[in-house]
C-alpha cells in the first residue's frame, strides 16, 4: 500500500512535466469533465488509452500503472453488475442464485459498462496529471485560481510531512511484525491501536518540532508564499489549440461513433 | 438548484415492478409484502459480488472519480462548501492566538491520511479494508477542521492513489469530512457529558463516524446510479452490499479509535488539552 | 556435508517500486555464530537488504535461507522466533507504556505462559544490563537506554540470529563501547549470530569476524576486517574511510616509509607495530605494563 | 573595552516542568569569528543550552545576550536574522515542499523582495554545494543533501552566528568531511561564528577553536581542544572518550613509556611525533612526501 506513494516519477523531466500545472488543469478538468459528460463509451475509452499510453511514455513501469488502475477497475466491475441487475428492464439472462432467479437486463449492462468507461477514463486523467505534475506544484497552482492560502498552506504541509511520517509508520509496523504483532486477528486489532496512537502522538511532536523550526525563521501564523509567475504566452497558445481539440473530438465520438 | 426527480420519493411501493423481477420464486414473494427485507435479494447479490471483487469494498469509501453525474457533483460541492468555509474561518481565526495551529492541524491531517491508508483485515469478507480516521480526528481537533483536513486527504489520495476523485470531491467531502466527523464528534461529545468513560466515548466516535460516513457514501452513489431504478432499492442494496465489510470496519474503526485515544490520553495526555482546549473531555 | 549457514542469501535483486534498483545481484552467507558487519555509506541499500533478509520485502530474484530454511517456506512466527530485527531508531521499535510491557510483547505473542513471559523479560533486560530500568517509563529513558531497551525486545524472542540497523548510530562514545560489547557478549557467550548494518568504521575491527562492505546495492567486496581495509581504493570509492588508528599507520607507511607489516586497526595492534620500531634506549622508566 | 562577545550566556539554570534539571549555572562566552564545539555525551543538556541561547526556552536563571544585546530586548524578527539554528533532525527544519521554498522561506519572512530572495537563496545553496539540489522535492533527498539544504535555509537568514545541533550524525565518513569543511569554510571565509553541539570526538581537533565540555547541564571544562584533551579523567568522566589517535598515543605515552611531547590529536601531527621518534635508518626510501 505505501509502496504506491510515491511521486518519483512527477519529477522526472519530460514533455508533460515541463508544461506549467495551470496550463495542465485547464486540460485536465475539460477532459474529465467531457468524459463525465459522455453518452457513449468511445471517449472515455479513447481517454484511457491515450492516458496509460502517456503514463507509459513518461517513463512509469506498467506494474505500476495497472496497480494504479486496479483500484477503480474493481469499482467499475461492482458498478457494472449493480447496475445490470438493479436498472433496466429488458431481459439479457437470468441467474441461479441460491433459490432466487436474478436477471440481468441490457439497459443496465449498458449503462454499467457506460459508467464503468467513464470511471476508468475520468481516472486515468487523474492518474496521468498526478504521475507529471508533483502535488506541490498543484497546491501552488491552486492560489491561482483563488483557493483559499490557509488551505494551501496546510495541503503543503500535509504533502511534506506525510512521506516522513510514513516512513516511521512503516518502521513500527516492521518492528511490530517482527515481533509477532500482527499474528492474530485479535493481536492485529490492538498492534493497530497502537499504530495509529503512535502515528498521532509522532504526528503532533513533529508539529510541535516544525512549529519551533518555523518559528525560529520568522513564522508569524501564516506562510507567505512566492508570487506566481504570468503565464506564458506559449502556453495561452497551447491553451488554445488543446481545448478545442478535446472538444471537437468528444463531439465528433458523442455523435458519430 | 438541479435536484433529481426521484430523490424525493424515497419509499418502495409493494409489488414494484423493479423488485418482482428478482423474486419469482414463490418462496420469496412473502418479502415483498413487507418492509424492509423486499431489498434483501438485490442486496445480497451485490454483496456477493462485492465480496468476490476484493478491490470494490476497500476503495468504496470514497465515491470513484466519474461516478456521479455532473448535477449531482456539484450539488454535493455545494453541500460541502459552506462546511469548509467554516473550517477555514476557524483556522484563521485561532492561528492568532494559537501560531501553532497549523502545524498540529496539517500533521494530525498526514496522521489522519496515513491512518486511512492502513490496511485492516476485515475477518467476514476475507479483505482488507481502510478505517477513515475522520472520527479519531474530530476527538482531536473538531470537526470543522477535520472537514478541513479531510478535503486536503481527498485530494492528495485522488492524486496518488486513485481513491475518490475530482468530481466526487464534493461528495466525498461530505461524507468523509462532514457526515463522518459531525456524528464522530457529536457522539463523543455526548456520550463524554452522559458521564461514559472516554474508552467507551471514543469507541462510540470512531464507530458511529465510520458508518455515518458510509451511510453518506451510500446516499450519494444511489442518488446517481438508481437511474430508472428506484432510488430506495439501490440505496438499501448498497447498504446491504457493504454490511458485510462495513459493520465489522466500522467495530474495527472503533476499537482503533479507542486504542489510539488511550495511547495518547495515557501518554500525550497535554496535547489532548493542548488541541481540544478541554471543550469535549 | 557443509555446516548449515545461518544467512543464506543468494543473488538477490530488488527494485522499489518507482524503479530505484537498491540490490542487484548481493550475496550474503553469514555462518551460525559469526559477527558480521554490513559496512556501506548513506543509500547503499543496508535497510533493504535487511528487509529483505527478514522476509519484510520480497526480492524479485534470488533465495533466502534461514538456518538452512527458504523464508517462505516456513511460517512467519517460526521465521521471527529464529531472527530478530532491532532497528535504527529505537522509539518505532518501543509501543508500550513501561519497559517491562514492551519487552513482554513478544513473548507474549508468541503464546507463552505468564510465569516464561517473566522470565524471559529478566533474561533479556539483563543481557542488556538493563534490569533496573523494568518498571520506568519508556518516554522517560534516556536514547541509549531506549536502545538497549529495544534490544531486549527483540532478544526475549530468543532468537538464535540477531540482526540491527546502525545500533551505535546517535550514540555518545561511552553508549557506543557499551552498546558493542553486550553484542559481542551476545555472541560470545550466546552464540548468537550477529549482523549489524552501520557506516562508522572504528570499532569495527575490534569486534567483526568478517566485514561486507557493499556500494549502490552491489557488494563491493567480504571479508576479514584486516583483508577489507587493506583495500584503501575500495574503501574510498565506497564512500567510507580507514579506522583513525589504521589511517595514521597508512599515511606513515605510503608516505613516510616507515616499514610496517600489514595494517594495524585497532589501538593494541598499533601499539605493538609501533613499539617494534622505537629503539629500546629512547623508551623511559616503562611503568609496570597495564594493557 | 572589551570587545563584544557574539555570545554571552551566564549563569543559566533551566529546569523542564516535569523536574528534569536541565542546566545548571552555565557560563558560555564565545567571541565572534570562533569556531567552538559543545562536547557532551547523551543527554546532556547540549539541546536545552542551544534552546536558551536562541530564546526557544526562558532560563530560571541567567541571562543570555547575542552580539551585545539581551535576547528578550531585541524582537524576535532581530533575533532570528543574527543567530541561526540547524536542527539535528532535517526532517523538523525541511517543512516547505521544495529545495528552493524551503532555503525561501526564511528570507520571504523578512519581508524581503523577491529578486533579494532568490539571489540569497542562490547564494546559501551555493554555500552548502547543494546549487544544483534546488528544484528537487525536499522527500527525494538523501540523509546528507537534506542536512545541508537545511542549513542553507538558516543560512538564507544571513545570521552572524550559526548553531548546529549534531550536524555529522547520521551521515557517512563522506558526508561528515564534507559538513565539516563546509563548516570550516563559512567560519573562515564569512566570518560567521560556529557553534556546534555533537559527542564525536574525533574530527573537532582538527576544526574546533575551543571546545566546551558539558556534563549533567554544568560546564566541566572549556579551552582549546588540545588542553580539553589533555585532561583524561576529566575526559572519560564526561562519559567521552579521547580521539583514536589521541588515545593511541596516550597508550604508548603512558603505558610504554615512549616521550612524546604534549598529546597530538590528528593525524598530521601524530605522524610528525611519531616520525621524530623513529631511528632514520629505518625508514625505507621515502617515495615523494605527499601530505
Ligand atoms: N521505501 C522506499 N521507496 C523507494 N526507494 C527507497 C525506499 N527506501 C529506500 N529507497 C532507496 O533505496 C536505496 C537504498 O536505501 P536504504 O535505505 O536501503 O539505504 P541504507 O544503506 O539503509 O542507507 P542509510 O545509511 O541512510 O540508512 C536508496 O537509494 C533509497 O533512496
Ligand atoms: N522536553 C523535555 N521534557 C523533559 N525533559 C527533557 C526534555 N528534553 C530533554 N529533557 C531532559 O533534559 C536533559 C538534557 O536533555 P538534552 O536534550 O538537552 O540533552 P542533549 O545533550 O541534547 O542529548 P542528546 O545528545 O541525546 O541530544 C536530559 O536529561 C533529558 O532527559
Ligand atoms: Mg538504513
Ligand atoms: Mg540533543
Amino acid at each position: 500500500m505505501f509502496d504506491i506513494f510515491s511521486d518519483i516519477f512527477a519529477c522526472r523531466e519530460n514533455v508533460f512535466t515541463r508544461i506549467d500545472p495551470r496550463v495542465k488543469m485547464v486540460p485536465a478538468i475539460a477532459l474529465i469533465l467531457s468524459v463525465v459528460l459522455s453518452s457513449k463509451v468511445y471517449f472515455p475509452l479513447t481517454v484511457l488509452a491515450f492516458c496509460l499510453s502517456a503514463m507509459l511514455m513518461v517513463g512509469m513501469p506498467i506494474r505500476l500503472a495497472l496497480l494504479r488502475i486496479a483500484g477503480p477497475m474493481g469499482i467499475v466491475a461492482v458498478l457494472v453488475v449493480l447496475q445490470a441487475f438493479l436498472s433496466g428492464s429488458t431481459p439479457l439472462f437470468t441467474l441461479d442464485f441460491l433459490s432466487w432467479k436474478l436477471t440481468a437486463t441490457e439497459e443496465g449492462l449498458r449503462r454499467g459498462i457506460l459508467i464503468g468507461s467513464r470511471v476508468l477514463g475520468a481516472v486515468s486523467v487523474m492518474l496521468l496529471f498526478s504521475s507529471v505534475t508533483p502535488a506541490y506544484k498543484i497546491f501552488n497552482a491552486l492560489r491561482w485560481f483563488r483557493v483559499p492560502e490557509g488551505w494551501v498552506e496546510i495541503a503543503l504541509l500535509v504533502y511534506r510531512y506525510t512521506f516522513s511520517l510514513l516512513d516511521q509508520t512503516s518502521d513500527v509496523i516492521t518492528a511490530q511484525s517482527t515481533r509477532l504483532g500482527y499474528s492474530s486477528v485479535g493481536k492485529s486489532l490492538s498492534s493497530m491501536g497502537v499504530l495509529a496512537g503512535t502515528v498521532i502522538t509522532r504526528s503532533m511532536d513533529q508539529a510541535m518540532r516544525t512549529y519551533e523550526a518555523m518559528t525560529l525563521r520568522g513564522y508569524e501564523g501564516s506562510m507567505h508564499f512566492a508570487p506566481l509567475p504570468g503565464l506564458k504566452a506559449t502556453d495561452i497558445r497551447n491553451l488554445a489549440i488543446v481545448l478545442p481539440l478535446i472538444l471537437t473530438v468528444f463531439m465528433l465520438m458523442e455523435r458519430y461513433a | 438548484m438541479y435536484l433529481p426527480k426521484k430523490y424525493s420519493s424515497q419509499s418502495l411501493k409493494p409489488g414494484d415492478k423493479m423488485s418482482i423481477r428478482f423474486l419469482e420464486r414463490g418462496t420469496a414473494t412473502a418479502f415483498i409484502q413487507k418492509g424492509p427485507p423486499r431489498m434483501l435479494i438485490p442486496a445480497l447479490t451485490t454483496a456477493a459480488v462485492l465480496i468476490v471483487l476484493a478491490s470494490g469494498p476497500a476503495h468504496a469509501m470514497h465515491i470513484s472519480e466519474g461516478i456521479l453525474p455532473v448535477p449531482w457533483a456539484l450539488f454535493w460541492f455545494a453541500l460541502s462548501t459552506p462546511f469548509l468555509i467554516l473550517g477555514l474561518r476557524n483556522l484563521n481565526a485561532r492561528s492568532k492566538s494559537e501560531p501553532h495551529l497549523k502545524a498540529m492541524v496539517a500533521l494530525v491531517g498526514s496522521a489522519v491520511f496515513i491512518i486511512s491508508c492502513m490496511p485492516i483485515p476485515v475477518p467476514t469478507a476475507g479483505t482488507c479494508s481502510h478505517p477513515c480516521g475522520t472520527g479519531m480526528a474530530a476527538i482531536l481537533i473538531g470537526p470543522t477542521l477535520t472537514v478541513l483536513v479531510a478535503s486536503v486527504a481527498l485530494v492528495l489520495q485522488a492524486l496518488f492513489l486513485a481513491h475518490g476523485g475530482l468530481t466526487t470531491l464534493g461528495a466525498d467531502i461530505f461524507s468523509m469530512g462532514v457526515a463522518g466527523a459531525f456524528t464522530g464528534y457529536g457522539v463523543f461529545f455526548l456520550l463524554r457529558k452522559l458521564g461514559l468513560s472516554w474508552f467507551v466515548a471514543a469507541f462510540a466516535a470512531g464507530l458511529i463516524s465510520d458508518w455515518a460516513t458510509y451511510g453518506a457514501t451510500s446516499l450519494a452513489l444511489a442518488a446517481a446510479l438508481h437511474s430508472d431504478g428506484s432510488f430506495s432499492t439501490m440505496f438499501w442494496s448498497i447498504i446491504v452490499a457493504f454490511v458485510p465489510t462495513q459493520v465489522p470496519l466500522g467495530i474495527l474503526e472503533g476499537f482503533i479509535t479507542a486504542g489510539a485515544y488511550s495511547f495518547i490520553h495515557t501518554r500525550r495526555p497535554e496535547y489532548l488539552g493542548m488541541l481540544a482546549k478541554g471543550e469535549a473531555r | 556435508m557443509t555446516p548449515i549457514l545461518a544467512v543464506n542469501a543468494s543473488g538477490i535483486c530488488f527494485t522499489y517500486q518507482e524503479g530505484t534498483r537498491a540490490l542487484e545481484e548481493v550475496d550474503f552467507r553469514i555462518n551460525s555464530g559469526e559477527f558480521v558487519a554490513m559496512l556501506a555509506s548513506n543509500g547503499s541499500g543496508k535497510t533493504t537488504l535487511i528487509k529483505v533478509l527478514i522476509g519484510l520485502l520480497k526480492p524479485e530474484k534470488g533465495r533466502v535461507e534461514i538456518n538452512g530454511l527458504e523464508i517462505n517456506s516456513i511460517s512467519k512466527k517460526e521465521l521471527y522466533q529464529q531472527v530478530g530485527l532491532v532497528l535504527q531508531n529505537p522509539i518505532d521499535q518501543l509501543f508500550a507504556a513501561t519497559v517491562e510491557e514492551d519487552v513482554a510483547y513478544g513473548p507474549r505473542n508468541l503464546g507463552l505462559d505468564e510465569e516464561e513471559v517473566q522470565r524471559r523479560v529478566s533474561e533479556a533486560l539483563e543481557c542488556v544490563a538493563a534490569l533496573e530500568l523494568r518498571c520506568r517509563a519508556i518516554h522517560h529513558l534516556s536514547f541509549g537506554e531506549q536502545k538497549r531497551v529495544s534490544m531486549a525486545g527483540v532478544l526475549a524472542m530468543k532468537p538464535s540470529i540477531l540482526i540491527l540497523d546502525e545500533p551505535t548510530a546517535g550514540l555518545d562514545p561511552a553508549g557506543e563501547a557499551l552498546m558493542m560489547r553486550l553484542l559481542n557478549r551476545l555472541n560470545r557467550e550466546q552464540g548468537i549470530t550477529v549482523i549489524l548494518a552501520t557506516h562508522s568504521v572504528d570499532l569495527l575491527p575490534l569486534f567483526a569476524d568478517r566485514i561486507y562492505v557493499l556500494q549502490r546495492g552491489k557488494v563491493l567486496k567480504q571479508g576479514p576486517s584486516e583483508e577489507i581495509f587493506c583495500d584503501y581504493e575500495m574503501i574510498t570509492n565506497a564512500c567510507l574511510r580507514l579506522p583513525y588508528i589504521a589511517a595514521l599507520l597508512h599515511k606513515l607507511k605510503q608516505h613516510d616509509g616507515v616499514p610496517i607489516n600489514g595494517l594495524p586497526l585497532t589501538i593494541g595492534e598499533a601499539r605493538m607495530r609501533l613499539l617494534e620500531l622505537i629503539p629500546e634506549d629512547v623508551i623511559v622508566k616503562p611503568t609496570e605494563a597495564t594493557n
